[in-house]
């Protein structure tokens, strides 16, 4: 029974399995992440060779969504440049984990590419559209 | 003083009366005629509905909860925050925080960036015309850091004294300059602008007390420049519990927390925390939920009535009471006499009347008046008296309440 | 663990349950069943109106105002007061502090008796079963104070350790402790009499978080001889935007004040101010006046059904709960197995399934239940465990409702 | 007319031309109190003979009860003892002031009152009835 729309065998595939999933010993990037919501943690290692991802591990406890999302982004991560890493949008990740995803859930789904984007990549904390 | 004749048309209510609940009572058995708005307003009913809808539909915990019903409560919550952002200019939500009052607020910068940055000997610039709120917290914080206070004086015709002010921030520089954007006891609105902007010359940062101010004109924090607002939701239409701080993200970002607890942290351990991000950092333990959706609808009404039409309307009404009580000689206006540059905040004194008599007297015609020092004892004794009596009207108001705020003046003087 | 038959006949409702508004939704077009009553409860319709007819009929600012509304509004506020001192047997309603929350409340204590009383190397004595919201507050005491921080441990069990308390008393002679009277996580009742007569031979002052508590059991302040005691409305049926603190009027007449401004002053000068009376002293700036009132309605509603019979209640749904979730060989119940001593708040963990994900699955079937740390993240650390999900019910709740959650949980197990 | 049970001739009397208002240069004991309410202000020296009060006046600013109620009961202090003082309840003078006074004006009612007892007489403040 497909209990609904989020939790789907693709979802529960990727949690049950997860790609990418274990410690990088010397990672040349590091970085990790807790959501304080809900007690995820996401700790991810990158290495890079020729400028593009060779290889990334993420690891971490957390809820069936923000571990299928650490393992769809890490797949997502592999073999590209810094450039396209940053490419990689929230809505990128919300559409693989699914439409039908509340905010509270989002953030979970989103805590991956939180640790790539702000402690792999260092970008600075996103600063808000201004409002009219 | 000669009586002069009124010849100003009647001025109607801008919002619809029936829309006010309350406007619909009577008091001791005659129509309530509520002229106590600066104190508190009263709540439209589209106000009230919200909060009740809200817990006859909607209630749950806001942030902690991934269920429905945590998440609808999560999203008006939130939702409200971007409402009053707009309200009042904001660059981002982030810079509203969610505090109980306009008191609580400016409690809060004393606090948080008082303590961090006012050190011994460093000098806040008040004014003589600012409400208990504004100074008993900076008191506090003088006697925890060993900074002075130095007022601005209160010119006799009841203005701030402007001249004065300039030369105080040239003189002392302070760290901190905060006054009110409009008197809540002579309904001066001094010129915030041109004030913030000499304050900044002088390296100070601004908090502006928009208790009065917000609930009658259109606020622009982007366009005052001000560094830090706070203001109370029930005296703009909205609910009691709930008021706003605003601030200047930068500033706030470099604050300590105000008060510790759920949904202010990050990370807790048992010897140690790390603080939420903005705005979330300064809303500790549970808050003021359903208020803070009443004080949406309060805005959203605001904004269907204009702020621009609210401050006209206001500014109608002042006139049209300031010219009556001119009609007579023994009732003395405390504050300017020309409704220019002031807003619907009326005090008065009656010869041979004390405004506690006064306003007793009113009320047996139902009339609601607020008698006392009105929370700014500094300025009672600045202009040496015990008390005025304050009518001040809001977007219900007449110019017909107005007239029976002053036969009903007469009979009261004729007692005496 | 042996799956064991379920004996206990159906449990109703304590309260009508069309008493409350909220419960006839549907949620996601199922019967919403609502098991987060220990993040905030829902409402009876007698709460709700009492607020809107406030609004709608005596509203005005209160304590200032010489006119029929303010007096009306400001005898109801004094008059709830009164109503909540006979609810916890306090001695006086001066002893009464209006707050917006038990948060609050906690901070008020540390910013305010802490400051006077905890210096540097005293020790304040928590427990690792806290809320957020009764450590953060200790830890910026600390580093203001030089004061250190220590805590009694969590049994295996999910108990406090009161052996380790009573040793932890003689040997640190703590200034202050604080506990809370029921943990929102493990909804264990601490032995609280026994430990204050112990901390009070032991010189030491004790503030307790009764946020749980209170909602559930009768409180009498006289006799656990608490010397503070901080709760919320919101958790007991009353509307949010609400807190109480409770202290005893010596100490309360000792401390220095909390915020400062308009209500809490005797007299204000320019340099200088004196404080009001208690309770006045505490609360500065506009009150929640309508909160309170719904305060009041709340406790006038849970005292007709009367406290006694709520913890009964209470505590039949709680055994009926834990029997039933014994059934489930891979859920853990975090806290006592047994329902002796423990209140309705029920955290569990789940085998191959994260609180997160049981609480979204769950509410799909329109059952609300709240998942993560629950503001207790050292009481996570303790257990090693980064969330649990947790049930708790209140006079609202029936046995079927926990049939419901059972079966949704296991529906939920079976998906992963 | 009568505007109402409050402002009576009686009352107005006591306010236009009180009793007893002026100074004691050399009070036996001497009190101020203020209502910070309303801004009233009451200051009242008494002068004992033979353990009565031989003279007392009242001075400050304030509302016609206020006043009223001082001149009233500085009437009712002459000749009196310490002993007889402390008989004169609140009562006492909320029934002089009349029926009709809401809670807000009672304060202004009973300041003087306040001023003798706390004052003058040097009572503890009023330890409330406690509650059940
Ligand atoms: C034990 C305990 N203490 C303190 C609090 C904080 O209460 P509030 O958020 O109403 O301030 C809560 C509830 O969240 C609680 O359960
Ligand atoms: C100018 C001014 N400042 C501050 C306040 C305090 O507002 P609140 O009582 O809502 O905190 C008021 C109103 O009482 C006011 O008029």
């Amino acid at each position: 029974m497909a209990i609904d729309d989020l939790y789907r065998e693709y979802i529960l595939e990727h949690y049950r399995s997860p790609h990418n999933k274990g410690d990088l010993l010397q990672p040349d990037k590091y970085a990790a992440y807790s959501n304080p919501l809900c007690g995820d943690r996401i700790q991810m290692g990158v290495q890079f060779q020729d400028g593009k991802v060779a290889d990334v591990r993420f690891n971490g406890n957390g809820c069936a969504i923000s571990q299928a999302a650490a393992s769809i982004l890490t797949d997502m991560m592999l073999g590209k440049t810094p450039e396209e890493l940053r490419q990689i949008s929230r809505d990128d990740i919300l559409e693989m984990i699914g439409p039908d995803i509340g905010p509270a859930r989002q953030k979970c789904a989103l805590l991956s590419l939180d640790v790539l984007r702000k402690g792999i990549l260092g970008e600075p904390e996103a600063e808000d559209e201004e409002l009219d | 003083m000669a009586v002069r004749k009124v010849s100003a048309a009647h001025i109607a209510s801008l919002a619809p009366r029936e829309d006010f609940p309350i406007l619909a009572q009577t008091i001791r058995g005659v129509p309530l005629v509520f002229l106590d708005s600066a104190a508190s307003s009263q709540k439209p009913h589209e106000v009230i509905d919200a909060m009740s809808r809200y817990y006859e539909t909607s209630h749950a915990n806001v942030h902690r909860g991934a269920y429905f019903l945590s998440e609808q409560a999560s999203a008006s919550y939130e939702n409200a925050r971007i409402t009053i952002a707009k309200f009042i200019h904001a660059r981002s939500a982030k810079e509203i925080i969610y505090t109980r009052n306009t008191t609580e607020g400016l409690n809060l910068i004393a606090q948080t960036w008082g303590l961090q940055n006012i050190h011994s000997g460093d000098v806040i610039l008040l004014t003589e015309m600012e409400h208990h709120s504004n100074i008993v917290p900076w008191q506090m914080l003088a006697q925890r850091s060993g900074a002075k206070l130095v007022y601005t004086p209160v010119t006799d015709e009841g203005r701030l004294d402007i001249e004065a002010y300039y030369r105080l921030v040239c003189e002392h520089a302070p760290k901190l300059i905060s006054f009110s954007l409009m008197s809540n006891v002579l309904g001066v609105i001094p010129p915030a602008k041109e004030m913030i902007a000499a304050a900044h010359s002088a390296g100070a940062v601004v908090l502006c007390d928009g208790a009065q101010f917000t609930a009658h004109y259109p606020t622009d924090v982007r366009d005052l420049d001000c560094d830090f607002l706070a203001f109370s939701g029930h005296k703009m239409l909205g609910p009691t519990g709930i008021g706003v701080l605003y601030g200047k993200r930068a500033l706030l970002e470099e604050m300590p927390p105000f008060l510790g607890g759920g949904d202010m942290i990050h990370e807790v351990h048992l010897q140690s925390f790390s603080t939420a991000e903005l705005p979330w950092k300064f809303e500790a333990g549970t808050p003021a939920i359903a208020e803070v959706i009443g004080l949406e609808a309060a805005i959203l009404y605001l904004q269907r009535l204009q702020m621009t039409r609210v401050a006209e309307h206001d500014h109608a009404i002042t006139k049209y009471a300031l010219n009556r009580l001119s009609e007579l000689p023994w009732a003395h206006v405390i504050g300017p006499a020309s409704a220019e540059d002031r807003g619907a905040a009326i005090s008065f004194t009656i010869d041979g009347l004390h405004p506690h008599d006064a306003a007793t007297l009113l009320d047996r015609d139902g009339i609601a008046v607020r008698a006392g020092h009105h929370c700014a004892q500094p300025l009672m004794e600045r202009f040496n008296i015990p008390a005025t009596a304050r009518a001040s009207g809001y977007v219900y108001t007449t110019s017909n309440e107005i007239d029976a705020l002053i036969e009903s003046l007469k009979k009261a003087h004729a007692v005496f």
